[in-house]
């Protein structure tokens, strides 16, 4: 079960993916919508880094550790699996970015439209 | 091997035999040649028997009797433009509507596995 | 020799992954020397790859469900921890169409690219999808189900946007990574939730100790709709004509293959995950008990209505050759959902409350449902390959700009009424098949459902006759003089598509009992699924 | 976009050293500290990109061509893959630690005093990290690369 001693990290979690859900709605600009994807991406992130934190715990390297609780290496793995996939995709989005500013000479959402035919 | 792939395939209501099938095949083409041998061989070419009639009036050129496909269901799109209307307002082409519209079925189901 | 065969049989979960990545990153190298040869290097590697998956679905649907542990030589030890490849009915069916899909891509591009400049980072995009795809529907652990669909992501975005030259595809790459990408952060959320609750990310794992509390709900709720909106259910499935209209031909064959991959991901949380709290009874009302399995069953049976509905009516009206596919395949994942939905709701029902007969209508209707989802794959390829050697004759995808084409394309046209047979569900084409299970099976559980899908399949008949009229026959166009038939590679990539789909319909009960059926079995015995892993411990 | 002043130019070139090997550091140490393959590289190129700020990217094409990077990032992926192949051909099970325990490099169990984070032990992962290191470094910086190449060739629409 997950522990709920301290909420704030997971109320920090709700808030941050709902403050990137509401850019990626709510606003117009491409760069902006960018923004709100990597907002969300690090509420997530956050969210698997508290699950993994113990409290008091040290960071679980063995190399001349102190001893004690450790917290838990396996979320800090998928976050930084997802940090490395969140940098590919954050690259391709700009970078398709780029070539919609020379194609449309635009960067409002709303005016981004395919061909019909 | 071969009594398996050409088993019969049962739906219920109906069923499926290659066999069958490939017989009612050969069966149709048969009498597609049969009616196409009825035609006419005996026209001339090059003269006004081969030419297209329209009730005495000319012939358009090549490229305008082709009807094109923004015409071709032209009736049914015409009578049905309401629904036409809804669903491209729907389709804007945003990419934040779509993302909507994501948010609005996630938010769909929250409320349907709140309540019950 | 026979050693040999068993070696690679036991490492073919592993080697039909590994396989086309090596080969990805081996195809800049080798581009570097020659052409050609790249061209021959890769359709070797997607061959290599398709014999291995075949020799690996043999062995699923001979003796059961095989698992694969990475880096372990004694996976006993400790089983939780470990990644594990899964492979059972479902898993290998797919790997299937994972695997036939490149192959025809493939071959198809020899042709199609060749004008084309950066064609070794094209072929390695293509390698790196298909090895996505195929760890998609092969792993066995959530976490990385959610690497491979990232993976998966990246390489087709980046590959719908090919033709940078072209504003439609690059805005449709746009598009398509935003949704792709929301997609897979809300599951790795619902991941972060199941890692939290049950301190495990393999599947099997979670399945067996999965409750239905508040925090599963939200993690359910997650997943279905981030899954179903990758797999392009309306009305998410905006994104699909965009992105498949801009992709290159080839690129959205395979493209076709991720999005079943989605719709694989959203069986698998369904059916495997969740299955076992199918029948909490949530609330009852007198008899009539509410469970999560009606719950889901008529949500998704809803928006398969709708999926086919808005699928068949964008198409009809829209006039570019590639987009009205587009539509109609959405309308062809309705008809895979629709059936789908209709077994959830009706074969998970709690004993007692329900006769028989209508789970077996359930089971039914979930065989058309899986036999359509390979179907629909042959179809929509074939489709969209034939509109790609359209675009590669005439630089046009237009329709009102095309005309009379089968005086020039005598072959491209028979390729085209084959899928247009196919995809319309007449007879004696693959659709047919599939089609008339899932009128069957969903007339017994609605009525409603059947006549929406009879008419909905009679209007994606009068959509292809629209593109045939206009684009293939009538006179030739002026403005489009110098039409040649394509190159032979092109028709090849057409032809075994063909094939396939000719054999797959004259041949229905062959291939379901042999393809379709262990398939479902493994959709609906989750328990099964869960034992291979941990029957061991 | 064109170089930068002097200044800049300058202190850039002194502070690139330092940074490459605080990356390979990083990536040397994968297996015993925190970091690895990743990291290192992101730093590594990191690194790259400030040169390639400071002495603007048509320079930086002249020198660095995106072809070799991209062979580079290429043969990163194949030796990481090569490795979990290998695992496959000398221990029977794909990604397996074949070196872990062996007598050839990175073989040293470490059983607790001296042994303890010593560099030569962990078997594969030193190699993996290694090449992971070369294709983010690539990666990153043919990305970098590119982009700072494009808004040149955007020419007037900037500023």
């Amino acid at each position: 079960m997950i522990p709920l001693a301290n909420p704030v990290p997971y109320i920090a979690v709700i808030g941050l993916v709902l403050v990137g859900l509401f850019a990626v709605v709510f606003k117009r600009n491409l760069i902006k919508i960018v923004i709100g994807i990597t907002i969300i991406e690090s509420g997530v992130n956050l969210f698997l880094i508290t699950l993994g934190y113990r409290e008091n715990s040290i960071a679980p390297i063995y190399t001349s550790s102190p001893g004690g609780l450790m917290s838990l290496p396996v979320p800090q793995a998928l976050t930084l699996t997802s940090i490395v996939i969140g940098v590919a995709v954050l690259a391709l989005m700009i970078s398709f970015i780029v070539h919609i500013y020379r194609h449309y000479n635009t960067l409002d959402a709303s005016k981004i439209r395919g061909d019909e035919e | 091997m071969l009594d398996q792939i050409i088993s019969t395939f049962e739906t219920g209501s109906g069923f499926w035999n290659p066999l069958v099938w490939l017989t009612a095949l050969v069966i149709a083409f048969l009498i597609i040649y049969i009616l196409r041998g009825f035609g006419k061989r005996e026209y001339k070419k090059g003269t006004d028997q081969t030419q297209a009639f329209l009730s005495g009036n000319p012939e358009y050129e090549k490229d305008k009797m082709h009807v094109k496909a923004n015409n071709v269901y032209w009736g049914f799109t015409e009578s049905l433009k309401s629904v036409y209307n809804f669903f491209d307002k729907m389709h804007t082409g945003n990419v934040s509507d779509y993302v909507l519209w994501f948010v609005i079925i996630m938010g769909i189901l929250f409320l349907i596995f709140g309540v019950i | 020799m026979n050693d040999i065969l068993s070696i690679l049989v036991n490492h073919s979960p592993a080697l039909i992954v590994a396989v086309p990545l090596f080969g990805a990153f081996l195809t800049p190298l080798v581009g570097m020397i020659n052409d050609k040869l790249r061209n021959v290097f890769v359709i070797f590697i997607t061959l290599l790859t398709g014999f291995f998956a075949v020799i690996l679905v043999n062995e699923v649907f001979t003796n059961g469900i095989k698992t694969y542990c990475f880096g372990a030589e004694n996976p006993s030890v400790n089983p939780v921890v470990r990644i594990f490849f899964e492979v059972d009915g479902m898993s290998a069916f797919m790997a299937l169409i994972a695997v036939i899909l490149p192959i025809v891509a493939v071959i198809y591009s020899w042709g199609f690219a060749k004008e084309e400049t950066g064609q070794s980072k094209y072929y390695t995009l293509i390698l790196l999808m298909t090895a996505g795809i195929l760890g998609m529907v092969l792993t066995g652990d959530m976490f990385n189900f959610f690497v491979f669909l990232e993976i998966t992501s990246i390489s087709s975005a980046a590959l719908v946007a090919f033709w940078t030259n072209k504003k439609n595809s690059v805005q449709a790459a746009f598009k398509y990574i935003v949704i792709s990408s929301i997609g897979a952060l809300m599951v790795l959320f619902a991941i972060a939730i199941f890692y939290g609750q049950y301190n495990a990310l393999n599947m099997a794992v979670i399945a067996n100790s999965i409750g239905f509390g508040f925090l599963d709900k939200i993690a359910l709720v997650v997943l279905i709709a981030a899954l179903t909106m990758k797999a392009a259910i309306a009305p998410m499935h905006m994104w699909l004509p965009d992105a498949y209209s801009g992709a290159p031909s080839p690129v959205t064959v395979v493209i076709v293959g991720t999005t079943l991959a989605s719709l694989y991901g959203v069986f698998r949380v369904v059916f495997t995950i969740y299955g076992k709290q199918f029948l909490t009874i949530l609330r009852s009302f007198g008899d009539f008990a509410v469970t999560p399995s009606l719950i889901i069953g008529v949500f998704i049976v809803v928006l398969a209505v709708l999926t086919m509905i808005i699928g068949v009516f964008m198409a009809l009206k829209s006039n570019n050759f590639k987009r009205m596919i587009g539509y109609a395949a959405v309308a062809e994942i309705g008809y895979m959902i629709l059936a789908v939905g209709s077994a959830i709701s009706t074969y998970f029902i709690p004993t007692g409350t329900t006769t028989v007969t209508m789970a077996e209508h359930g089971k039914m209707a979930l065989t058309g449902g899986i036999f359509h989802m390979i179907n629909d794959a042959l179809d929509i390829g074939l489709l969209f390959l034939v509109a790609g050697a359209v675009y590669y004759a005439t630089k046009e995808t237009s329709l009102n700009k095309l005309g009379g084409l089968s005086r020039k394309m005598k072959y491209t046209t028979v390729f085209f009424l084959i899928g247009l047979f196919a995809v319309s569900g007449l007879p004696p084409m693959n659709g047919f098949a599939s089609k008339l299970i899932i009128y069957q099976s969903t007339y017994q559980v609605n009525p409603v459902l059947a006549i929406v899908a009879i008419l909905c399949s009679i209007m994606l008949l009068a959509v292809f006759v629209k593109v045939f009229h206009s684009a293939f026959l009538g006179p030739e166009i002026s403005s489009i003089k110098n039409v040649k038939e394509v190159p032979r590679s092109m028709l090849i990539a057409m032809g075994i598509l063909a094939a396939l789909i000719i054999f797959f319909g004259l041949f229905p009960e062959f291939v379901i009992t042999n393809i379709v059926e262990p398939a479902k079995n493994a959709l609906l015995n989750s328990s099964e699924y869960i034992s291979a892993i941990l029957g061991g411990v | 976009m064109s170089g930068m002043s002097k200044i800049v130019k300058t202190i850039a070139s002194l502070a690139f050293p330092f940074v490459m090997i605080y990356g390979l550091y990083i990536i040397a140490h994968g297996h015993l500290t925190p970091g690895g393959g990743f990291q290192g590289g992101a730093i590594v190129a990191s690194g790259a990109a400030m040169i390639l700020v400071a002495y603007g990217s048509v320079w930086t094409m002249g020198k660095v061509k995106e072809k070799h990077l991209s062979t580079l990032e290429s043969t990163g992926a194949i030796v990481f893959i090569g490795t979990a192949i290998l695992g496959l051909l000398f221990a029977g099970v794909f990604f397996n630690n074949f070196l872990f325990d062996s007598n050839l490099i990175f073989n040293i169990v470490p059983t607790g005093g001296s042994t303890v984070g010593i560099l030569n032990s962990a078997g594969t992962l030193p190699i993996m990290n290694f090449a992971v290191g070369l294709k983010v470094v690539a990666g990153l910086f043919a990305i970098v690369l590119v982009m700072a190449y494009a808004t040149t060739k955007m020419g007037g629409n900037e500023k």
